[in-house]
């Protein structure tokens, strides 16, 4: 693949930022997600609202933000509220139309694992934990994910279920009483996903251009199921390319511009 | 009545050891200084809430003064793990350290309801979310209109909180100004608040809904420059984002991290925070 | 998408018979102009919701176009009583009216918890109180942790909110500032919002921690200039505390009411605030 | 008591303001008890501080406000919020020392009524309700009221009850698990009532000048208590009295220069 003129992580982003629309109001996490999301914002969805979770609502930043609380996130956005608000009024008041995850286990029905590997109380690896996950996951209208694929990652079984997707799938969420759609979309660095409509598990839809089934499957810990009528990704276009390296070029000279500063 | 203090005597009177303490921050005005102030003082057995418990947190377990912990994101924001804190939970080291976990949900709204003086927050939270079988402080209570059962978790209530301001004025009012996290909630749900700003002005101007802490909810008012480094504080300089990376390499060893506290906070003073920012400061 | 619309058509398409509908304003921004539009649509059996239904809804009621009201402070503020409520309450006239009746505690957070997206409020409230007595939307919760008793109400949801507000930017975001009283939570707690604004600017700069509301949260706007007389635009013009004292007399006789009502409502049209708030306006 | 140079109403307001201090935290309604809580500030209480329903704390307006929304208290205020807030952080928070109430009925044990006169379902008079006062009455740490002194007003029983005072006299306020101390002061145009440490019956403790026992008790329909060491209330000073009757002065001026508009 290393011919084609994008990496893998590229496509993985720009194939997740074609996904959001103009009129959707992101619920946006750090790294991939927001990278996604503010390319969408600077080509084809102009009006996109960007939400994270510090309290910046319909911020439209220049660089890409190290945490979700940089500051150029409040001096671009429409407003910024309290964290308080921003979780009980915009998150579970149901305005969000589109949660963005990303995940450190992944399993087959779009549970999501970033608290621990291994036992909760005894772990071998202790991983940040939920922040707003466990509410993004099941507040907002539905759910984006966005991971590059890996067996370690991709899991049959996660070790802890720290935000709901589709459960042991089927109806489990309605079964739960959740009413949102939950995990309707999974892009990886190899291929698109979506849940199949009855049994909710990940079925890859589209291939990203040079991708196989078998390397799909070689870096997925569950048996992958393929739709029937695959597609392939439509490959990166030069503006969608530009956008995001010129983006990812602007972040890396702001972060390492306050390199003086060496006590922390 | 709120007492204009030096940091040093701000900590002194209002810390103790085994007390819970939440020195809050959503990213933006972290009270870096009270933290290192409050090592150089050595307290232990400290309960410490935070939502996002990253750097500070980490020296602050690093340095064994914490029996317990309460956080709904124990990472170092965009770059990683917090590998003091990981030392201490996944290996005991330097002590043991128990864990009360939460999501941001479930903080703010454990903040919210610390701040109006309720015993527990309500919302609708946890759904299928595995926190709530190994945290025994999420429990529910079921809607009496429409059956619906929520999430209910018991209310923060700090002994003590200590937040970075922007500024203060004589009279010992409060502005806190950017990204307002969850500082109102974590002043207003503490018996005691102690608060950094920035710099101290004669009289504010303000427009009538900023966020305005009055003088009469907060204990001690310290002013240090620099103070919420390398966090950062909106107006005065920016985030110092090649610091958290390289902390990164700092906390990953035991010994390189002894040897940074001794030096950036044992040896140092809340003066010295001024200068870390200095090339933070944006050009007029 | 926001719409901006001429006020007749904003309140023509998002207000039918029969619907749950909030003109709210705490004393500010009574959202005048688009009440006084609903009369002149003649809507019938509407539940009308309000903290402090002054005027406007001695209005309504008064024009037989309220099939209930949901309340918490019936009176002419700083004047007394409303004489066309008292009327409807008290004797049936024009019609008879249902009350469901709150505390301002009550009220706010039943909005708070409308906009939270939640199915009821909690919160310390009613202790003592005969309310709790009279009013079956009033119960309790217990709560898990403490084993205290707290109060429930339902969460406000209306089919539709109006509100009056300083400015919208071309986009179709609104600022409301001064005192912001539960404009906010009145718009998030409804499923459409329609705003009346003082004017539409190119764009705003403002402080980023000022009250907006994003224009996708809002259904329609109107510009309506004085559109809140005689309440008060901060910024803008002052409250004609005159005329609420006027409002005294002119409420306690049916046909003096009706006479009012047709030369200020019937026979008048948005157009006409501005006008009326030419004497209050503050010299620059 | 024309003869005295003040009014009992200027009485009653200059003996409220009396009772309050500077490191006192006020929630204040609108009539005397704003009058008050104004004259305290303009004279021997300059940092108290005033709170309003409508958000406005720590607020000092010029003039009286006719609302608990108009304009100049939050243009006095230290920070103006949302009503929300005002009753769950600063309110329910247990931030009010002073809760000032007035009443359209009360009776011995402080339980006041603003609801209805007759039945709550056929009300004779529909009165305007308790707005703010039921969590007043309950959440702040102590309650003033203040009213003139009527046989319709001071009654035996009260139609409603609007706010809870002492209830049925004695511990009940603990017996319905309300810690706090509940009304703790009365001040009428005619006398100062505080109540008993153990009925919690209000009794006369003061007379104003000139005032005889047998003017309270004529105004008043319960059989009125006396303190056994009945003081006098001291005579308004020239402060004071200025001080209140500039304020009324610009109150009325501020007012009326509204009243050219006509519409409503």
């Amino acid at each position: 693949m290393s011919d084609v003129g994008f990496t893998p992580n590229e496509m993985m982003t720009i194939a997740a930022s074609r996904a959001l629309k103009s009129d959707d109001v992101c619920f946006v996490g750090i790294g991939a997600p927001s990278a996604a999301c503010n390319v969408a914002r600077l080509t084809h969805a102009p009006d996109i609202t960007l939400i994270y979770e510090s309290g910046t609502i319909g911020t439209a930043p220049d660089v890409l933000p190290l945490s979700i609380g940089d500051g150029e996130l409040c001096e671009t956005a429409v407003t910024t509220v309290a964290v308080p608000e921003m979780f009980r009024y915009w998150l579970q008041g149901g305005r969000i139309s589109i949660g963005f995850l990303g995940a450190a286990q992944l399993d087959k029905f779009g549970n999501i694992n970033t608290t621990v590997v291994g036992d909760y109380a005894h772990p071998k690896t202790r991983l940040p934990g939920g922040g707003g996950a466990p509410e993004i996951a099941t507040s907002s209208r539905q759910v984006y994910i966005t991971m590059a694929q890996s067996k370690r990652g991709m899991v049959e079984k996660i070790d802890f279920f720290t935000s709901f997707g589709h459960g042991d799938g089927g109806d489990h969420r309605q079964r739960l009483g959740i009413d949102t759609a939950g995990p309707t979309l999974l892009i990886t660095d190899l291929a698109i996903w979506k849940p199949d409509p009855v049994t909710k598990e990940f079925t890859v839809v589209s291939l990203h251009p040079g991708v196989t089934r078998t390397q799909v499957q070689e870096t997925c810990g569950w048996v992958v199921k393929f739709a029937e009528a695959l597609d392939e990704t439509p490959t990166p276009t030069e503006l969608e390319l530009k956008t995001l390296r010129d983006l990812q070029a602007r972040t890396k000279a702001a972060h390492q511009g306050t390199a003086k500063g060496k006590a922390a | 009545m709120v007492k204009f203090l030096p940091l040093k005597e701000a900590v002194a009177e209002n810390l103790h050891d085994g007390e819970t303490v939440a020195f809050e921050g959503f990213t933006h005005l972290i009270p870096t200084a009270a933290a290192h102030e409050a090592i150089r003082q050595g307290f232990r057995d400290l309960t410490l809430i935070r939502m996002t418990p990253d750097l500070i947190y980490d020296q602050m377990i690093g340095m064994g003064m914490a029996r317990k912990v309460v956080f709904s994101y124990v990472g170092n924001p965009g770059v990683g793990l917090l590998r003091r804190a990981r030392d201490a939970i996944e290996n005991g080291f330097p002590r043991a350290v128990e864990v009360e976990e939460h999501s941001h949900a479930g903080m703010a709204n454990a903040y919210e309801a610390g701040a109006a003086g309720l015993p527990c927050a309500v919302f609708r939270g946890y759904r299928g979310a595995g926190l709530a079988s190994v945290n025994p402080n999420i429990k529910s209570v079921t809607c009496p209109f429409t059956g619906e059962v929520l999430a209910a978790v018991p209310a923060i209530r700090p002994d003590v909180t200590f937040i970075h301001a922007q500024k203060a004025d004589r009279k010992g009012n409060v502005l806190v100004e950017g990204i307002i996290g969850i500082q109102k909630e974590a002043v207003l749900a503490a018996k005691r608040a102690v608060v950094t700003v920035e710099e101290v002005v004669d009289n504010f101007d303000l427009h009538p809904n900023l966020t305005v802490l009055p003088s009469w909810t907060i204990a001690a008012i310290s002013i240090v420059p620099g103070g919420s480094h390398p966090s950062y504080t909106h107006g005065y300089y920016e985030r110092d984002n090649a610091a958290y990376l390289e902390w990164d390499e700092i906390a990953a060893d035991r010994d390189r991290f002894q040897v940074w506290i001794q030096k950036n906070v044992i040896e140092s003073s809340a003066e010295d925070f001024a200068g870390r920012v200095e090339h933070l400061r944006k050009a007029a």
